[in-house]
C-alpha cells in the first residue's frame, strides 16, 4: 500500500515543484534550485525504498482511476527496467540541477527554468512508470510540450525559437501516431493495462492491423528518439541551454524512444519487418550520426550527432531484439547517459568559461583548466569505446550481438562491418572532441579569457565520470545486478543472468574494437586539418541536411500548400457563397426527388379564374423587371418589387388569408420606406459600366440565369405537387375546431397567433425588438460616402430653392390624417381575435402614421410636436406580453395559457376579456416601437449629416480665416462631430 | 376643454368612422368616443390651431355640385379616351389662377376636389403670389377654366372660411 | 389556379435568386424581398388552395374544418413576414453602413479588379 | 336571373379591373420617366383595391374589406414617399 | 395545477427575455446597472441549466434519462408548442450558461460601451440559443433560430467598424438566404405530414408513402442545409472565419457556441426522424453529413494552417470541432453507436469552453499596449464620436502583474485543447472518439473510419503547427512590450480554463452524462412517446364563452 | 357567403350597373394611363378609377352587403372618402415632381417656376425631441 502511494508520489513531486518554482519571485536562484534538487533527491529515496521489491522480481503497481469506462485511468507501475530508469533520470536530473543553478546567469528567469525542468522531469517519470498504455501516451506528450519549453528557454534567439519548435512538431506528431498505434493494441489486447498488452504480443503480431500498429508505433519512438530521417531535430534543439541539452540528450527525452523500443520490443519484436525496420533505421542512424559528427565543428552539434549516433545503436540492438542484445541496449542506456551527460556539462563549462563553442576556435585549453580538461578526457574515452570504461561494455556487447545473432538476411550479415564502420567515426570524433579543444597551441582570440569553473559546477561532471570509471571497472560489481533486474522485466523471468566481464578473450568483438580505435584515430589525425577547414558536415551530405528538407517541407505543406488549397477551396466573395447554396440546395432537391416527385392520382384543383391569371401575369411582369432594373434604375426596381408585392397580397386574399393580405400589404408600405430611406445612400449609377458588356460578364450572368431558372423551376415543380395533393389530416384541423371554444376567437389565424401558437409570436417581437435595436445601434455609427454626404442632386440649385413650398398644402391632408389612421389602428387591434386585424398590422398602422407626418414635414418639425420614445414603447411591449404569459403561473398553468372571460359591464354589456388580447397589446407596443425606431433613426441621417456639413464649413471658413490672418501651417482638425439624437434611445 | 379636445368636428367625424367599420351599440358608442377623442388629441399635437371654418352650409352645397361635376367629367373624360381625344382634337394645357384662397386646409379641399374631378389635375401653388397652375385635360378657353374654379369652387370655399 | 399559382412561385423565386446573385448590394435585397414573396407563397400553397374561404368561424357549435383554408401555414407566414420585414430593414442598414464605410455597394466592400 | 346577371357582372369587373391592373402595370413597366412609374403603381393599387372588393363580393364574405381598407387608406403612402423622393431625393429631411 | 418547479423549464427562455427587456426600460448609458441585470440573468441561467441537468439525470427507473415537457400555453401536442428538456439539452444550456458569465464579465472591461444596446442584444442572444435547445417544435425552432441570428448580427456588429460591417452584411445575406430555405423545408414537412412537432413527425416517418417521403426527403435536406450553414459545414463555411474574427471579443465568444446550435439540431432532428425507426428513411443522410464532415475538418485545418492571425486561426479551428461533431453525427446516424457520440459530445464542450477562452484572448494576446481604453478611444476617434456622449471613458479597474505568464498559461491551455493534446479535455474526447471508430468496426473501423481517425491526427497536428506559430510569435518573439490587461479580461479566461481543467479531472463523470445521452439519441422512441403523451393541464372548470356578447367589445 | 339567388331584382341590377360602370370607368381609366403621349394628360386617367371607378364599386358592394346582413353596412364608404382624401396627396406631388423635373432638364413646354423671390425662410429653431 505504501509503495503505491510511493509511486504516486514519485510521479507527482516533479509537477508540484514545478508549480512551486513557478510562482517564485523571478530572482529566487537558490531557492528554485534547491526546491528542485530535494525534490528529485526525494523521489530517489523513494526509489531505494521501491528497490527491495523490485529487485525480488516483483513489480509495484498503483492505480487512480481518471476516466474507466475509456480504460484511461491513472495506472502505475515500476518494474527492474522502469526501475533503474527512474534512478538514472533522477540522478542525472539532481546534477543538472546542481550544474544549471551555477550555468545560468543572474539575469535569467531561473525559477521558470526550474519549473520546466521539474515539470518535464515528471513527464519523463510518468512515460517510465505509466502502466496503461494511453496514459503513458499521455506523459509521451507531455515530455514533447515541456522539452519545447525548455528548449525555447531562451526565445529570445531566433535559433531556440525554431528548435523548439522543430522539436515538438517533430515528437507530437510522433506522439499522435503513436496514440493512434496504442488504441489499436489496446483494441486487439483487449485491454490498455502495460501488463495485459505486454502480454499479448501474439495476439498484436497476428493481427491483421499489425504492419500499420508497427509503423505508427515506430514513427513515435524514432521521432523521440531522434532515429533517422527524424533526427534533425535534436540538433536544432542544441540552441537550448546546455543543462537542458545535457539532460534531454542523455537520460531523459531521447531516451524515452529507445525506451519505448525496449519495452515493446516482445509485444511487436521478433518479426521481420521489426527487424528490418528498428535495426536497419538504427544503423543507418548510427552510421549517419558518427559520419556528421566528425565533420561538426560546434561542439555541442558534434555531441549532439554523437547522441543520434548512439541511440542508432541502441535502436539497432532492439531490433535485433535477443536477451543479450536486449540486455546490451539498456546497458549502453544507461552508459551513454553517463558519458552523454559529463561530455555536454563539459562542453557547457567550455562554452561558458570561454564565451564560444567552435572548434576550429577553440585550442590548448587543458593548461587553463586541467581538471575539466581531465574529465573531458576520460568521458570522451568512454564515448570511443576505450576498455576500461563503461562505454567500451556496452559497446563489445553490440559487437558481440551483430556476431553472434544471425537470421541470414543481407541486414544481418553485414552487420558486423557497418558496426565496425560506425565506431571508427565514433573514435574519430572523440578524438577531435579532445584534440582540437584541449591540445594545440593556446587559443588567443576567444572571446573570454579561460580558467576553471566554479567548483559546484564541476562536481556533476566529476561524479559522472567516476560512474563511467567504476561501472568500466567493475562492471560485475556496480552496474550488473539492475542490469540483469532490468532486462528480466523486460524479457520475463526466465532469462538467464548475465554476467558482465572485462575480458572474454581474444575474440571477434575485441578485434573489432581494436580496428575501430586503431582506425579511428588514423582517420582523424589524416585528416584533421581538412576537417577543420572543411565545411560544417562530412563532404558532399552537408549539402542535403534534413533540417533544411524539414524546413523546406514546413514551409510548403503547413503555409504553401494549405495557402493554396485554401484559396482554392474557399472563397470570401459572397456571390460565389450564396450560389453555392442555392446549387446545393437545387441539387439536394433533386436528388431526393429524382424519381420520387409524382403528382397524386386525385390532383385537387382549384377551377381557373381568368383575372387572376391575369394579375399574375402582372405580378410575373413586375418580378421579372424588378429584376432586370435593379442595378442600373433602382428606383424603378422599388416600383415594380412593389408590384410584385401587391400581387402577392392580392394572392393571399384571393386563397382566403385576408390577415395575410392585410399584413403583407402594410408591411410593404413600410418597406417601400425604409428602401427609399435607403437610397438616398447609395451611389449614383447611370452610365453602363463597360465590364458589364464584356463576355465574362455575360457568361456569369448567362450562368446565374440558368442557375435562378433551374431552382425557380425545382420550387415551383414542388410547390405544385404539394398544392394539389389531396388534403391531408393536419393540425388545422383542430385548430379549426378549437379556435374559438377553446381559443375565445374566431379568427383562426389570429387565434393561433396570439394563443395556441402565441410562442412563436412572442420570439417574433423579439426578434424585431432586436433587430430596432441593431439598426439604432448601427446607425450612430453611421459615416455617408463622401459622394453621398452632400445634398442630394435635387436639392442643389435655384429650382430647387423655389420648391420650398411644395408640401404646403399636401402636408395639411397628410397632418389630417394622423387621427383617422389613429383610429384605423385601434380598429384592426380590437377586432383582430375575431376578424381580420391583430396586434401586429394595428402596430404597423399606427407606426405609418408616424411616418406620414415625417413624410409631410421633417425631423424637426416632428420632433418639436411629437414625443415618441420607441425603445421604451418595445421595452414595455416586450414586458406586456411576458407577463401576459407569466400571470398564467399564478393559476398553476404553464406560460402563455391563455384566459377568456366575458366580463359584464352595466349599460355596455359582456365585454370579452381575453388574456390572449393583452398579449396582443404587448405586440402591439412592440410592433409601434420598432418600425418607428427603424424608419426614423434612418431618417435622421439626414439631419447628422446635414449638420455635419454644417460643421465642416464652419470649420472650414474658421481654418480659411485663420491662413489668412495668420498664415499658420496646421488649422485645428475640424471637430467630426455628429451628434444628432435619434428619437430612440432615452429622453 | 380645447387643449383635451382640440378638434371636435373631427372628432366626432371619428366617431362616425368607428360606427361606420364596427355596428352600432352603446358599446361602440362609448369605445368609438373614446378612441375619437384619444386620435384628435393627438393630432392636437401636429395641428394645434383648429381650422377657422365659419360656416358649414357652403361647404355642404359644394358637396353637391362637386358630386354633379365628378360624374359629368367621368362621362367626358372617359368619352376622351375612348375617341382618343376627339380624334386628336383635343388639347391639354396648363393654366394659371391666381386664388384667393390663402389658407392650407381650404386649399387642401380644393385641391381634393380638383383632383377628383376628372380632367384637372394641380400641379403648384405658389403661396407667395397666389398662382395655382393647374393642368387641364381638354382645354377649349382657358379663362372659363378660371371662372370654374375661382367662382365655382373657391368662393364658396371662401364663404365656410371666410 | 394550382398552375398559376406554382408558375407565380417559381418567376418570383428565379428573379428573386438571380438578383441574390449579382454583385450590388441593392440587388442583393431586392432579391432577398422577392424571394421572401415566393417563399411565403410557397409557404401559402403546401396548405392547399381554398377560395373565399377564410379561417374565420361562425360562432355556432359545429364547424367543418376540410370548407375551410387551412390557417396553420398562414400563421406561419404571418410570422414569416414579420421577421423577413424586420431582417430586410436590417440588411438594408447593414449595407447603408457598409457603403459609407467601404464607399461601394459591391457586395464584398470593393469592387472587383 | 337576377343572379346571373349580377354573377356575369361581378365577373366583367374581376377580369374589366384585372385588365386595367395589366394596362398599368405596362405603364410601370415603360416609364418612360420615373413618374410615369409611380402613377403606374398608384393606379395599379386603386385596381387591385377594387378588385379586392370585387372578389369579396364574389365570394359573398365581408372579410376582403380590411385589406381594401388598407390600400384605400394607406397605399398612398408609399406613392407618396416614391414622389417625394423624385422631388427631393429624399424622403425625409 | 403544474408544480411550480415545472416552470424552470421555461426559465432558460424567460430569464435573459425579461433582462433583455427590462434593461430597455433603462437608459443605454446606464450599463452598470445593465452589466448588474445581465450578470444577474446569467448566473440564474446557470443555477437553472445546472438543476435541469441533474433532474434529466433521473433515476435509474427511467434508464437515466428524465424528459422534461413544457406544453405553452397548456395545449396538447402537437397542436401547441411543447418545450423539452432532456440530457442533450440541458447540457447545450448549461454549457451556454458558462460561456456567458465569462463573456459578460470580460464585455465589462469596456467592450459594452463600444455601441448600444449590448446588453440587451447579449440576453436576446441567451434566449434565442436557449430557446433552439428547448424547443421541440419545428417552426418554433426557426423563430429561435431567428431571435439568436438577429441577436448575433446585432453583437458581431457590436462597436461597428469596416471589417465588422463587411463581415455582417456577407453573415446576414448568408443566413437570410438560409432562413428562407428553413422555411421551405419547414413547410414543406407541414405539407406532406401535416404537423409541425418534432415527436410526430418522427413517429409519422415510417409511415409515409413513397411520394411522401421523397419530398419528407427534400425538406429534410433544405433544412439540413440551412443548419449545416449555422454549423459552418464545407463548403458553406466561408462566411464563419470573417465574421467570427471581425466580432468583439465577448461576442466571438459566445459565437462558440452558435455553430454549436446548428450541430445541434442536426443532431437532434436526424436522430429522432432518421434514427434506426426511421423505416425507409432511417440513415437518410448520413454519408453526407461524415463526408461534409470530415470535409469541413481538413478545410478547417487548411485554414488554420494558411491563417495569420490568431482571429482567423481560432474561427478555423470552430470549423474543425465542427466538422468533427458533424462526421460523428453522421457515424452515429449510420449506425455507429453510442461511444463514439458520447466522446464527440464530450469533445464538443471542451472544444467550445476553450475556443470560446481562446476568442477572448486573442486580443489582450494581440493588443500592444494601453489598455481597452487606448482601443475605445481609437475607435471614437475614428467615428468621430463624442466621447462625452458615447461614454467611452475608460475602464478603471485592476491591471495584472505577470500578464504574459499568465496569458501564456492560458493560451497554452486552449492550445492542448484545440490540439487534443494530453492531458487536457481535448485530448480525453479525441480518445473517446477513436475509441468509438474502433469499437463500433468491432476493431476493424470503414475505411470513412480509418480517414476520420486520419483526419482528426492531421487536424490535431495543424493545430499544434498554426497555434505554436502564433504563440511564438506573440509571447516568444515579440519585441517585449507587455500589455495592460485588466483582471476583468483575464479572469474570465482562467475561470473558462478552470472549467476545462474540472472538466478533465471530472472527464468520467462528464462521459458518463455524455454517454448516456448518446444512448438516449439513439432511443428516440423515448422522447418521441414522452412528448406524444405529455398531459395538459385540466383546466378548473371555468365560465364557457358566452355566445350572447356577440362581438361587442 | 350570400346567396345570390336571393337577391331582390332592385338590389341585384343596380348593384350589377354599379359593379360594370365602376370597372369600365377603372379600365378606361388605366387605357387612358397606357395610351395618353404626355405625363400631365396620363395624370388624369387614374381619377377616373380613384372617382367614379372607386364609388361605383363600393355603392354595389354597399347594396348587397347590406341587403344580406339585413342592416346598413356602410363601411365601404370609408375607403371611398379615404381614397378621395388622399389621391390628390399622390396626384399634387407627381404633378409637382414632374414640373420640377422637366424644368431642371429646361423644358419649354412647361409652366415657368414662379419669379418671385421667395420670402426669407423661417429656420426652424427648435431641437428635435429625443
Ligand atoms: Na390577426
Ligand atoms: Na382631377
Amino acid at each position: 500500500m505504501i509503495e503505491q502511494n510511493l509511486i504516486l508520489i514519485l510521479v507527482c513531486l516533479p509537477f508540484v515543484g514545478a508549480l512551486l518554482a513557478a510562482t517564485l519571485p523571478v530572482h529566487a536562484h537558490n531557492a528554485a534550485a534547491w526546491i528542485s534538487g530535494l525534490l528529485l533527491a526525494a523521489g530517489l529515496a523513494i526509489m531505494a525504498v521501491l528497490h527491495a521489491p523490485v529487485a525480488a522480481g516483483g513489480v509495484v503497481r498503483a492505480l487512480v482511476l481518471w476516466v474507466p469506462s475509456l480504460r484511461l485511468n491513472l495506472s502505475l507501475r515500476v518494474d527492474g527496467f522502469a526501475w533503474m530508469f527512474v534512478v538514472l533520470v533522477l540522478a542525472i536530473g539532481i546534477l543538472v540541477v546542481v550544474y544549471a543553478r551555477y550555468y545560468l546567469s543572474r539575469t535569467d528567469p531561473v525559477p521558470r527554468f526550474y519549473s520546466f525542468l521539474l515539470a518535464f522531469t515528471g513527464a519523463m517519470l510518468g512515460v517510465l512508470v505509466a502502466g496503461n498504455v494511453l496514459v503513458l501516451v499521455v506523459f509521451w506528450e507531455l515530455t514533447s510540450i515541456t522539452s519545447f519549453l525548455l528548449i525555447g528557454y531562451w526565445h529570445q534567439g531566433q535559433a531556440a525559437r525554431d528548435g523548439a519548435r522543430m522539436a515538438l512538431v517533430v515528437t507530437a506528431t510522433g506522439g499522435l501516431c503513436l496514440l493512434v498505434a496504442m488504441l489499436i493494441i489496446g483494441q486487439i489486447a483487449g485491454s490498455y493495462t502495460l501488463d495485459v498488452v505486454l502480454a499479448s504480443g501474439d495476439l498484436v503480431r497476428a493481427h491483421p492491423l499489425y504492419p500499420l500498429i508497427l509503423a505508427l508505433f515506430l514513427i513515435g519512438a524514432f521521432t523521440k528518439s531522434a532515429q533517422f530521417p527524424f533526427h534533425f531535430w535534436l540538433p536544432g534543439a542544441m540552441a537550448a541551454p546546455t543543462p537542458v541539452s545535457a539532460f534531454l540528450h542523455s537520460a531523459t527525452m531521447v531516451k524515452a524512444g529507445v525506451f519505448l523500443l525496449v519495452r515493446f520490443s516482445p509485444v511487436l519484436g521478433g518479426t521481420d519487418l521489426w527487424f528490418y525496420a528498428v535495426t536497419g533505421i538504427g544503423m543507418a542512424t548510427l552510421i549517419l550520426g558518427a559520419m556528421v559528427a566528425l565533420f561538426r565543428h560546434d561542439l555541442k552539434g558534434l555531441l549532439a550527432y554523437s547522441t543520434i549516433s548512439h541511440l542508432g545503436l541502441i535502436t539497432a540492438l532492439a531490433g535485433i531484439g535477443t536477451q543479450g542484445a536486449i540486455l546490451a541496449a539498456i546497458f549502453h542506456i544507461a552508459n551513454h547517459a553517463v558519458f552523454k551527460a559529463s561530455l555536454f556539462m563539459a562542453a557547457g563549462i567550455i562554452d561558458h568559461e570561454t564565451g564560444t563553442r567552435d572548434m576550429r576556435r577553440l585550442s590548448g585549453l587543458f593548461r587553463a583548466m586541467p581538471i575539466t580538461g581531465t574529465l573531458a578526457i576520460v568521458a570522451s574515452a568512454a564515448m570511443a569505446g576505450v576498455p576500461l570504461l563503461n562505454g567500451f561494455l556496452s559497446k563489445e556487447m553490440f559487437f558481440a550481438e551483430v556476431v553472434d545473432w544471425h537470421n541470414g538476411t543481407w541486414l544481418d550479415n553485414s552487420l558486423p562491418w557497418l558496426a565496425t564502420f560506425a565506431s571508427v567515426f565514433s573514435v574519430a570524433y572523440s578524438l577531435r572532441f579532445i584534440v582540437t579543444v584541449f591540445f594545440g597551441p593556446k587559443a588567443d582570440d576567444l572571446p573570454k579569457e579561460p580558467h576553471e569553473p566554479s567548483p559546484w559546477m564541476r562536481r556533476p561532471v566529476e561524479l559522472l565520470v567516476l560512474v563511467c570509471l567504476l561501472v568500466g571497472i567493475l562492471p560485475g560489481l556496480t552496474l550488473g545486478p539492475l542490469l540483469n533486474q532490468a532486462a528480466r522485466s523486460v524479457l520475463g523471468a526466465d532469462m538467464p543472468y548475465y554476467s558482465i566481464a572485462i575480458w572474454h578473450g581474444l575474440n571477434a568483438p575485441l578485434v573489432m574494437s581494436a580496428a575501430a580505435l586503431i582506425a579511428g584515430a588514423v582517420l582523424y589525425l589524416t585528416f584533421a586539418d581538412t576537417i577543420a577547414k572543411g565545411p560544417e558536415g562530412p563532404p558532399l551530405l552537408h549539402r542535403i541536411r534534413a533540417q533544411r528538407v524539414y524546413e523546406w517541407m514546413m514551409l510548403q505543406f503547413t503555409w504553401r500548400l494549405p495557402r493554396k488549397i485554401y484559396g482554392a477551396t474557399g472563397t470570401e466573395r459572397l456571390q460565389p457563397q450564396l450560389r453555392l447554396m442555392v446549387l446545393l440546395a437545387t441539387g439536394a432537391g433533386a436528388v431526393t426527388l429524382w424519381g420520387g416527385l409524382r403528382l397524386a392520382h386525385e390532383m385537387l384543383s382549384t377551377p381557373l379564374n381568368p383575372a387572376f391569371a391575369l394579375m399574375w401575369a402582372v405580378g410575373a411582369v413586375c418580378a421579372v423587371g424588378a429584376a432586370w432594373q435593379a442595378k442600373y434604375h433602382r428606383f424603378a426596381a422599388l416600383v415594380l418589387l412593389g408590384g410584385a408585392g401587391l400581387i402577392t397580397c392580392l394572392t393571399f386574399a384571393w386563397f382566403s388569408a385576408p390577415d395575410l393580405a392585410v399584413t403583407q400589404l402594410l408591411v410593404e408600405s413600410v418597406t417601400t420606406v425604409l428602401l427609399l430611406l435607403g437610397l438616398r445612400w447609395l451611389p449614383r449609377r447611370r452610365e453602363e459600366i463597360a465590364e458589364d458588356k464584356l463576355l465574362p460578364a455575360k457568361m456569369r450572368r448567362l450562368r446565374d440565369f440558368v442557375i435562378a431558372v433551374v431552382a425557380g423551376a425545382g420550387i415551383a415543380a414542388i410547390a405544385f405537387v404539394v398544392m394539389t395533393r389531396p388534403t391531408i389530416p393536419n393540425i388545422g384541423n383542430w385548430f379549426l375546431r378549437n379556435a374559438y371554444h377553446e381559443g375565445g376567437g374566431t379568427n383562426v389565424v389570429n387565434v393561433i397567433l396570439v394563443d395556441f401558437r402565441a410562442f412563436d409570436t412572442f420570439g417574433e417581437i423579439t426578434v424585431l425588438a432586436i433587430v430596432g435595436l441593431t439598426v439604432f445601434a448601427l446607425l450612430r455609427r453611421f459615416r455617408p460616402a463622401a459622394e453621398s454626404a452632400g445634398l442630394p442632386e435635387q436639392q442643389q440649385g435655384e429650382a430647387a430653392e423655389a420648391l420650398k413650398d411644395y408640401l404646403r398644402v399636401a402636408s395639411v391632408i397628410m397632418r389630417w390624417m394622423f387621427a383617422p389612421l389613429i383610429v384605423m389602428s385601434a380598429y384592426l387591434f380590437l377586432r383582430g381575435h375575431d376578424l381580420p386585424g391583430g396586434g401586429f398590422s394595428a402596430g404597423v398602422t399606427l407606426a405609418i402614421a408616424f411616418l406620414l407626418q415625417y413624410l409631410g414635414h421633417n425631423v424637426r418639425w416632428v420632433e418639436a410636436r411629437l414625443t415618441v420614445l420607441p425603445i421604451r414603447w418595445m421595452g414595455f411591449g416586450l414586458l406586456i406580453a411576458g407577463l401576459t404569459g407569466v400571470g398564467a403561473w399564478l393559476f398553476g398553468y404553464p406560460f402563455l395559457t391563455a384566459h377568456a372571460q366575458y366580463v359584464d359591464i352595466p349599460v355596455i354589456g359582456k365585454v370579452p376579456a381575453a388574456t390572449a388580447m393583452a398579449f396582443d397589446l404587448g405586440v402591439y407596443a412592440l410592433v409601434v416601437g420598432a418600425t418607428i425606431l427603424m424608419l426614423v433613426a434612418i431618417a435622421h441621417q439626414s439631419l447628422r449629416s446635414a449638420r455635419l456639413r454644417e460643421v465642416e464649413a464652419e470649420a472650414e471658413a474658421e481654418a480659411e480665416a485663420e491662413r489668412e490672418a495668420a498664415a499658420a501651417p496646421a488649422p485645428a482638425r475640424a471637430p467630426a462631430r455628429a451628434p444628432a439624437p435619434v428619437a430612440g434611445g432615452t429622453a | 376643454m380645447s387643449r383635451l379636445v382640440p378638434h371636435p368636428l373631427l372628432s366626432l367625424a371619428l366617431v362616425l368612422m368607428w360606427l361606420l367599420l364596427t355596428r352600432f351599440s352603446l358599446g361602440h358608442l362609448l369605445l368609438g368616443v373614446v378612441i375619437a377623442l384619444i386620435a384628435g388629441w393627438a393630432l392636437g399635437k401636429v395641428e394645434p390651431e383648429r381650422p377657422r371654418l365659419r360656416r358649414i352650409w357652403p361647404l355642404i352645397r359644394l358637396m353637391g355640385i362637386v358630386s354633379v361635376d365628378i360624374i359629368r367629367s367621368n362621362i367626358a373624360v372617359a368619352g376622351l379616351i375612348l375617341t382618343r381625344g376627339r380624334h386628336g382634337a383635343r388639347k391639354s394645357a396648363f393654366v394659371d389662377i391666381p386664388l384667393r384662397l390663402d389658407d392650407p386646409v381650404p386649399l387642401a379641399l380644393l385641391a381634393m376636389i380638383i383632383t377628383a374631378t376628372p380632367g384637372t389635375a394641380w400641379l403648384e401653388h405658389d403661396p407667395d403670389t397666389g398662382v395655382l397652375i393647374l393642368h387641364v385635360f381638354d382645354v377649349i378657353d382657358e379663362d372659363e377654366w378660371r371662372h370654374l374654379i375661382r367662382d365655382r369652387y373657391e368662393s364658396l370655399l371662401l364663404e365656410a372660411f371666410g | 389556379m394550382e398552375y398559376v399559382l406554382s408558375a407565380a412561385i417559381g418567376v418570383l423565386a428565379a428573379s428573386g435568386i438571380w438578383l441574390l446573385l449579382r454583385p450590388r448590394t441593392f440587388q442583393v435585397i431586392v432579391g432577398l424581398c422577392l424571394l421572401s414573396y415566393a417563399v411565403n407563397l410557397f409557404i401559402f400553397s403546401m396548405g392547399r388552395l381554398t377560395v373565399g374561404v377564410p379561417p374565420i368561424m361562425p360562432k355556432d357549435g359545429s364547424v367543418n374544418p376540410s370548407a375551410y383554408a387551412d390557417p396553420v401555414p398562414q400563421a406561419l407566414i404571418l410570422t414569416a413576414i414579420v421577421i423577413s420585414f424586420a431582417t430586410t430593414a436590417l440588411f438594408l442598414v447593414v449595407m447603408l453602413v457598409a457603403r459609407g464605410m467601404t464607399g461601394t455597394d459591391h457586395v464584398d466592400g470593393k469592387e472587383r479588379d | 336571373m337576377t343572379a346571373t346577371i349580377l354573377w356575369f357582372a361581378m365577373g366583367y369587373a374581376q377580369i374589366a379591373l384585372a385588365l386595367a391592373a395589366c394596362l398599368a402595370c405596362v405603364r410601370t413597366l415603360r416609364g418612360p420617366r420615373a413618374q410615369d412609374r409611380v402613377l403606374g403603381l398608384d393606379t395599379l393599387y386603386v385596381t387591385a383595391m377594387l378588385l379586392f372588393v370585387v372578389t369579396g363580393l364574389r365570394a359573398g364574405t365581408p372579410f376582403f374589406f380590411e385589406a381594401a381598407m388598407v390600400i384605400g387608406v394607406l397605399g398612398f403612402v408609399s406613392s407618396v414617399a416614391l414622389a417625394k423622393f423624385l422631388i427631393r431625393g429624399e424622403v425625409i429631411e | 395545477m403544474l408544480p411550480a418547479t415545472e416552470h424552470l423549464i421555461i426559465a432558460p427562455i424567460l430569464i435573459p427575455f425579461f433582462a433583455g427587456a427590462v434593461m430597455l426600460i433603462y437608459d443605454d448609458r446606464r450599463r452598470r446597472a445593465k452589466l448588474a441585470i445581465g450578470l444577474v440573468s446569467a448566473v440564474a441561467l446557470l443555477l437553472v441549466a445546472v438543476e435541469l441537468l441533474n433532474r434529466s439525470k433521473g433515476n435509474a427507473l427511467s434508464g437515466g434519462n428524465d424528459i422534461g415537457f413544457y406544453l405553452l400555453g397548456n395545449w396538447l401536442v402537437p397542436f401547441g408548442i411543447v418545450l423539452v428538456i432532456d440530457r442533450l439539452s440541458a447540457m447545450m444550456l448549461v454549457l451556454t450558461a458558462v460561456l456567458a458569465i465569462p463573456a459578460l464579465i470580460y464585455s465589462a472591461a469596456g467592450w459594452h460601451r463600444q455601441g448600444q444596446h449590448f446588453h440587451s442584444m447579449f440576453q436576446f442572444l441567451l434566449m434565442g440559443l436557449n430557446g433552439a435547445f428547448l424547443t421541440g417544435d419545428l417552426f418554433n425552432l426557426f423563430v429561435f433560430f431567428e431571435v439568436l441570428l438577429a441577436a448575433s448580427y446585432g453583437l458581431l456588429l457590436h462597436g461597428s467598424g469596416q471589417l465588422r460591417v463587411r463581415a455582417g452584411l456577407h453573415y446576414i445575406a448568408i443566413n437570410l438566404a438560409a432562413s428562407l430555405l428553413f422555411l421551405i423545408g419547414v413547410s414543406l414537412i407541414y405539407g406532406v405530414t401535416g404537423t409541425l412537432n418534432m415527436a410526430q413527425l418522427s413517429v409519422q416517418v415510417a409511415a409515409l408513402q413513397s411520394a411522401d417521403r421523397a419530398l419528407l426527403h427534400a425538406a429534410a435536406a433544405m433544412l439540413g442545409i440551412a443548419f449545416l450553414v449555422k454549423a459552418g459545414i464545407w463548403p458553406l463555411s466561408f462566411w464563419l472565419p470573417t465574421a467570427y474574427m471581425a466580432g468583439a471579443a465577448p461576442v466571438a465568444a459566445m459565437f462558440a457556441i452558435m455553430t454549436k446550435v446548428g450541430i445541434y439540431v442536426i443532431l437532434r432532428l436526424s436522430m429522432l426522424v432518421f434514427g434506426a425507426a426511421g423505416g425507409a428513411s432511417a440513415g437518410f443522410g448520413a454519408d453526407v453529413l461524415t463526408a461534409a464532415g470530415m470535409a469541413t475538418v481538413a478545410f478547417g485545418l487548411l485554414g488554420v494552417l494558411a491563417s495569420q492571425g490568431l482571429g482567423r486561426m481560432a474561427a478555423h479551428l470552430v470549423l474543425v470541432s465542427s466538422g468533427t461533431m458533424l462526421a460523428v453525427t453522421g457515424f452515429a446516424l449510420a449506425g455507429g453507436g453510442a461511444p463514439m457520440l458520447a466522446g464527440a459530445l464530450y469533445y464538443m464542450v471542451g472544444s467550445t469552453l476553450a475556443t470560446g477562452a481562446l476568442f477572448l484572448l486573442i486580443e489582450p494576446m494581440s493588443r500592444e499596449e494601453g489598455g481597452i481604453a487606448a482601443l475605445l478611444a481609437l475607435t471614437a476617434d475614428a467615428y468621430g464620436l463624442d466621447p462625452a456622449e458615447d461614454d467611452a471613458q475608460p475602464e478603471v479597474g485592476l491591471a495584472i502583474p505577470g500578464t504574459l505568464t499568465i496569458l501564456g498559461l492560458c493560451f497554452g491551455a486552449c492550445l492542448l485543447v484545440l490540439a487534443g493534446l494530453p492531458p487536457l479535455a481535448g485530448f480525453v474526447g479525441k480518445v473517446a472518439i477513436f475509441q468509438g471508430i474502433l469499437d463500433a468496426g468491432g476493431g476493424m473501423p470503414s475505411a470513412a473510419g480509418w480517414a476520420f481517425v486520419a483526419l482528426l491526427l492531421v487536424s490535431g497536428l495543424a493545430s499544434i503547427i498554426g497555434l505554436v506559430r502564433i504563440g511564438i510569435q506573440t509571447f516568444w518573439a515579440s519585441d517585449g512590450v507587455v500589455p495592460r490587461v485588466l483582471a476583468l479580461e483575464i479572469a474570465p479566461v482562467v475561470a473558462l480554463i478552470v472549467m476545462i481543467v474540472l472538466m478533465t479531472t471530472q472527464a468520467q463523470d462528464v462521459l458518463r452524462y455524455t454517454d448516456a445521452t448518446a444512448r438516449a439519441l439513439h432511443r428516440p422512441e423515448i422522447y418521441a412517446q414522452g412528448v406524444m403523451r405529455t398531459p395538459r393541464v385540466e383546466p378548473a372548470p371555468a365560465p364557457a364563452n358566452g355566445d350572447a356578447a356577440g362581438d361587442a367589445p | 357567403m350570400i346567396d345570390l339567388e336571393t337577391l331582390p331584382v332592385w338590389i341585384a341590377l343596380p348593384a350589377a350597373l354599379f359593379l360594370v360602370i365602376g370597372s369600365t370607368l377603372t379600365l378606361l381609366g388605366t387605357l387612358g394611363l397606357m395610351q395618353l403621349k404626355s405625363f400631365y394628360d396620363r395624370l388624369h386617367a387614374p381619377t377616373l378609377g380613384t372617382s367614379w371607378g372607386t364609388a361605383g364599386i363600393m355603392l354595389a358592394s354597399m347594396l348587397v352587403f347590406s341587403w344580406a346582413g339585413g342592416r346598413a353596412v356602410l363601411h365601404e364608404l370609408v375607403i371611398a372618402i379615404f381614397v378621395m382624401v388622399t389621391t390628390p396627396v399622390t396626384l399634387m406631388l407627381l404633378g409637382r415632381a414632374s414640373l420640377h423635373r422637366d424644368r431642371g432638364e429646361g423644358r419649354a413646354d412647361v409652366p415657368p417656376a414662379p419669379v418671385l423671390p421667395p420670402p426669407p425662410q423661417p429656420v426652424p429653431q427648435e431641437e428635435p425631441a429625443e
